[in-house]
């Protein structure tokens, strides 16, 4: 398998709409900004990968056809790729696959969300016959599962709010951050509505319109990379039925597998130790605790106590979600590809004012579906 | 670089493709992978690689990718991925993840019930969202702008549409030329039906693919390319992006003897057969090809299946399939395989 | 709602108005149509991209200068349509054309209302006919008709 | 429609609405259609797995773990576990509900996988992990899960943690 290196980085500015955009633009603004951090044109690109959540958020079938000219992909191949939330991550994988297998040499992943062309929640849950009614929206989804999490490892109610200040404090030192709430407090988080109890208002990811792109090479690429590049260590996804008895949704074992594989490939036997900063995909403040467990970085039941102590936290030992992560912006689409994407930042030391000093080895990961579909991938400043 | 790792597909199986199925997406995957796999005598739990094609657009759900995976046995958990894109292209993923050398056997499997809605309006959505969806040009009304520019260059005639249709469709009396137009040039028969249906692939690599079955299809060349969605910006009368991956996926090394193409309507059969310059001596679409069953999202993966069943039974030494996306061809895929290693 | 022998099955309508945004090139170029001109763009390459885009269809390169066209051009081809769908520009059988306008390199695609399809051809030459009413959308070009009718 | 301003200035048009109406014949496919008739007739039906045993419901035709297809019903009972739940404070429904309420996972005897559903008859705040509850029909049923208008506190006593720990 061939080395892959991560050249190019661009995302747009992040907001709940961007309507002085189209969808095309808002594609280039990621896209072009990539390939001008990697000093190359669309004519040094051999493929394109695009990815995406559901076509019904802008109401446009296969967008990769309609996007191909923006994105300087004819005469070239292009990839569409849907694995629901996780699509971001999945689009980078698909992308290194291609370079990894020796198939291309540079190639362009782009993901975006413009879920100001209409409603998420409607798109997520149209009225269907034969559909379980809709009883709860999103979030209804998932509070249960946090419920679950707090009876079995006993966190105390503020785990929840300690996260969600945090990479809301983050998102301030990152200008394509989405929400800049300069004055969140612990007690703003506690005052907000309990929308799904236990999720309050404030614990929860905004709506955003956004897109990021990435440009990956070949070995040779990366070593004549027009600034320091991330080097890949490992790439892993899995996937599991959404619903079957005995389903461990606090702590999905595709995660757990996945991320095993992502070590073995990364060399990484201690992910506490090893790793210097993880990008996690948090839309709900409380699933930081459970995928520190469920990734390996803390013992099960005491993931809670890394965000409580501050670990988690900018400064800390393990800090999770610099950027601000997706609590702080969530274009769906491109949530997955931003968390890889500034894991790459990191260990290329050009995450600005969010750049946690000496960062080295950095994890991407994103979920999708009913906590079901898993991509995350390991990055390393030099080659491994 | 080091030589390339051998990959093959070692099975194919698929639904009937039927004008109107009564299963849902994960019952037609089922029978499908099902087939599939036995036939490859394949164990669910020995897949390396997993990966689909559809499109949430022909039910009008999202995420119907995400139930049909009832039908692999997803657990423990398996790694898999999804394009939202004919299952042609979901083939090109798991051949370019069998490469890595790390896992041997991949499973690709495509569904799509196009009967649900009507194509004419669904595929509308396919279109850019300023300049042509809200014209509401549908794609008979597209492919028929495409017939017209190919007529208008003399190099082919509403006779030979015919000629096509009948070779494909095998109907009793042919396709006769005084039928009425559907969208002038395009009649009835030069249009394709819709069909419902699911099909799936099992790819090996190397020794893997040679202990599960006797004569694997081994895939030489594989290549995509897509053009510009403007039909005002490109010559529609050429398939440029078919002739690029044909070059790319090693068409012209040896001769072809049989194609599956899948041109749904069927100037496009002589637009993709022209650019892929395969002589006269090669039989084109046995099947039928999209013309006798077109259920999108797995016509595509089907013609590569076809291509590939050709050599597993020992019927040919060296097939093509081929795969369309878009708007009149916009974006085309080539696959080449060959009987020995 | 309707139960067969196995299988039940229900209509099912997926609606939705999409609120689309149109950024700096298409927004101009539909400001352009709600005044009652056409416009198109310039590639670095000096190709005129009629309607405009904001980047070159052949490299994905940034496109630049708007330059004004003729609302006059030659059919590319064309495809006649028998039986018009609700959601076509025309309710009476019209033709689909790509239209290159005097001035661009690239063919747009309109509905052409011809009468008969024996009275277009490749190479007619059509003028455009604006939408009495216009709000900045494509379809603030009703259509096109033929320039000797 | 758009909402650009006046012409000549070449103020550009920002946006316009884009309606979609595609129009579908929705097919439940065979396996949930015999859950749905079986909601119409005021029964709750799984489906067992050859293969592992375990009973699917709603039932989906295949065992998602196995991968095999599904044939034999399991008729469940309308008493169940809650497993987990939320507390609601905003409207998600067509109808409008009195806020707040609560929805739960409910594990159904007999049945190896989780229904979510709403828990009525019982103020929120004593919603809890454990409870039993039981099904109540709605007035009229048809082939659809609202065919339960919700569940009720089934009046015996709470589940151990670890009876329905593995259906969380």
């Amino acid at each position: 398998m061939n080395r892959c290196a991560v050249v190019g980085i661009g995302q747009t500015r992040h907001a709940q709409k961007r309507t002085d955009v189209s969808i095309a633009g808002l594609c280039r603004e990621a896209a072009l900004r990539a390939l001008e951090d990697a000093e190359l044109t669309f004519r040094d690109i051999d493929a394109v990968v695009l990815g995406k959540a559901p076509d019904m958020f802008e109401g446009i079938m296969m967008p990769e056809l309609y996007l191909a000219d923006a994105l300087g992909a004819v005469g070239k191949p292009m990839i569409r790729v849907h694995t629901a939330g996780s699509v971001g991550g999945s689009t980078a994988l698909v992308a290194a696959h291609l370079v990894q297998a020796g198939v291309r040499k540079r190639v362009l992943a782009v993901a975006f969300e413009k879920q100001s062309e209409s409603d998420a929640m409607w798109a997520l849950s149209p009225k269907l016959p034969f559909q379980p009614p809709l009883m709860a929206g999103a979030g209804g989804y998932f509070a249960p599962i946090i419920r679950a999490y707090m009876k079995r490892s006993g966190a105390p109610d503020e785990v929840g709010m300690l996260v969600a200040v945090k990479d809301r404090l983050n998102a301030l030192k990152n200008p394509y951050a989405h929400l800049q709430m300069p004055d969140i407090t612990l007690d703003t988080v506690r005052a907000s509505p309990m929308l799904w109890d236990p999720i309050r208002y404030l614990e929860t990811c905004p709506s955003s319109d956004g897109a990021c792109a990435v440009v990956l090479t070949d070995e040779d690429g990366g070593r004549r990379a027009a600034r320091k590049p991330a080097w890949l260590w490992g790439a892993a996804m899995r996937s599991e039925p959404t619903m079957f008895s005995g389903r461990n949704l606090v702590d999905p074992r595709a995660g757990r597998d996945c991320a095993a594989d992502l070590y073995a490939q990364a060399g990484i036997t201690n992910p506490r130790q090893e790793i210097d900063v993880a990008e996690l995909y948090v839309p709900f403040s409380w699933f930081e605790p459970m995928w520190l467990e469920n990734l390996g970085f803390a013992e099960q039941n005491q993931g809670w106590r890394l965000t409580a102590d501050g670990v988690t936290a900018l400064d800390g030992d393990l800090p999770i979600n610099p950027s601000g992560g997706v609590m702080s912006s969530n274009p769906i689409g491109a949530s997955g590809l931003l968390r890889f994407a500034e894991a790459a930042l990191q260990v290329r030391g050009l995450a600005g004012a969010h750049q946690v000093d000496g960062a080295k080895v950095a994890m991407g990961h994103a979920y999708g579906g009913g906590s079901q579909y898993f991509a995350m991938w390991i990055v390393g400043s030099e080659p491994r | 670089m080091s030589a390339r790792r051998e990959v093959a597909i070692v099975s194919y199986a698929q639904t009937s493709f039927a004008p109107h199925t009564k299963l849902n997406d994960a019952e037609l995957v089922m029978e499908a992978v099902t087939a599939a796999l036995e036939r490859a005598q394949l164990p669910r739990k020995q897949i390396g690689f997993c990966v689909s094609g559809s499109s949430d657009y022909l039910t009008g759900m999202p995420f119907s990718f995400v139930g049909a995976l009832d039908a692999v046995g997803a657990w423990p958990p398996i790694q898999e991925s999804h394009v939202e894109m004919d299952g042609a292209w979901a083939l090109y993923e798991a051949w370019v993840r069998l490469l890595h050398g790390d896992i041997d056997t991949a499973l690709v499997y495509a569904f799509g019930r196009s009967s649900l809605g009507d194509l004419q309006d669904v595929l509308v959505a396919q279109l850019d969202p300023y300049y042509l969806a809200p014209l509401g040009v549908d794609p008979n009304s597209l492919a028929a702008l495409q017939a017209r520019a190919l007529l208008d260059t003399g190099r082919a005639s509403e006779r030979d549409f015919a000629e096509v249709a009948t070779r494909c469709k095998r109907t009793a009396g042919g396709a006769p030329l005084d039928a009425p137009y559907v969208v002038s040039p395009l009649r009835a028969h030069d249009c394709p039906p819709v069909n419902d249906g699911a099909a799936a692939i099992v790819l090996a690599a190397g020794d893997r693919a040679r202990a599960l079955c006797k004569r694997p299809a081994w895939i030489r060349g594989i290549d995509h390319r897509i053009e510009a969605h403007s039909l005002g910006a490109r010559d529609l009368t050429r398939s440029s992006s078919t002739t690029l991956a044909a070059v790319e996926a090693g068409v012209h090394t040896a001769p072809i003897e049989i194609a599956e193409l899948h041109a749904p309507y069927s100037h496009q059969e002589l637009i993709v057969k022209e650019a892929l310059q395969l002589g006269d001596g090669v039989r084109i679409n046995p099947s039928g090809g999209a013309l006798a069953a077109n259920p999108l999202m797995v016509a595509g993966l089907a013609r590569i299946g076809e291509a590939a069943q050709q050599i597993l039974d020992d019927n040919a030494r060296r097939t093509l399939g081929h795969a369309t996306s878009g708007p009149c061809l916009q974006q085309n895929l080539v696959c080449v395989m060959e009987a020995s290693s | 709602m309707a139960a067969d022998d196995e299988t039940l099955t229900a209509p099912y309508l997926l609606t939705y108005d999409y609120r689309r945004s149109c950024g700096p090139v298409i927004g101009r170029f539909l400001a352009g149509l709600r005044a009652g001109r056409i416009e198109g763009v310039r590639t670095a390459g000096g190709r005129v991209i009629v309607p405009p885009v904001e980047y070159d269809p052949d490299n994905g390169e940034p496109t630049g200068d708007f330059v004004a066209v003729s609302s006059t051009g030659t059919v590319v081809s064309w495809a006649w349509v028998v039986e018009p769908r609700p959601n076509h520009p025309l309710a009476r059988p019209f033709a689909w054309a790509l239209i290159k306008l005097d001035g661009a390199d690239t063919a747009m695609l309109h509905a052409v209302d011809a009468g008969r399809p024996s009275r277009i051809k490749t190479g007619a030459r059509v003028k455009a006919r604006f939408a009495a009413e216009r709000s900045g959308h494509i379809r603030d070009l009703a259509c096109f008709e033929l320039e000797d009718a | 429609m758009s909402d650009g301003g006046a012409d000549d200035k070449i103020e550009i048009v920002k946006g316009f609405i884009a309606p979609v109406r595609l129009r579908y014949t929705v097919n439940a496919g065979r396996a949930s259609s015999r859950f749905l008739r079986g909601l119409t007739e005021g029964r709750i039906l799984g489906q067992r797995c050859p293969v592992c045993h375990k009973v699917n419901v709603p039932p989906r035709g295949a065992c998602p773990t196995c991968g095999v297809p599904t044939e034999e019903d399991v008729q469940l009972g309308e008493v169940g576990t809650v497993t987990t739940f939320c507390i609601i404070n905003i409207n998600f429904d067509a109808k409008a509900r009195e806020l707040p309420y609560a929805a739960a996972s409910i594990v159904l005897d007999g049945a190896d996988t989780t229904l979510f559903h709403l828990i009525q008859e019982v103020p929120v705040a004593k919603v809890r992990m454990g409870m039993r509850v039981r099904a109540v029909w709605a007035a009229e049923r048809g082939p659809s899960l609202e065919s339960i208008d919700h569940f009720k506190p089934a009046g015996e006593p709470d589940a151990p943690y670890d009876s329905y720990k593995d259906h969380l």
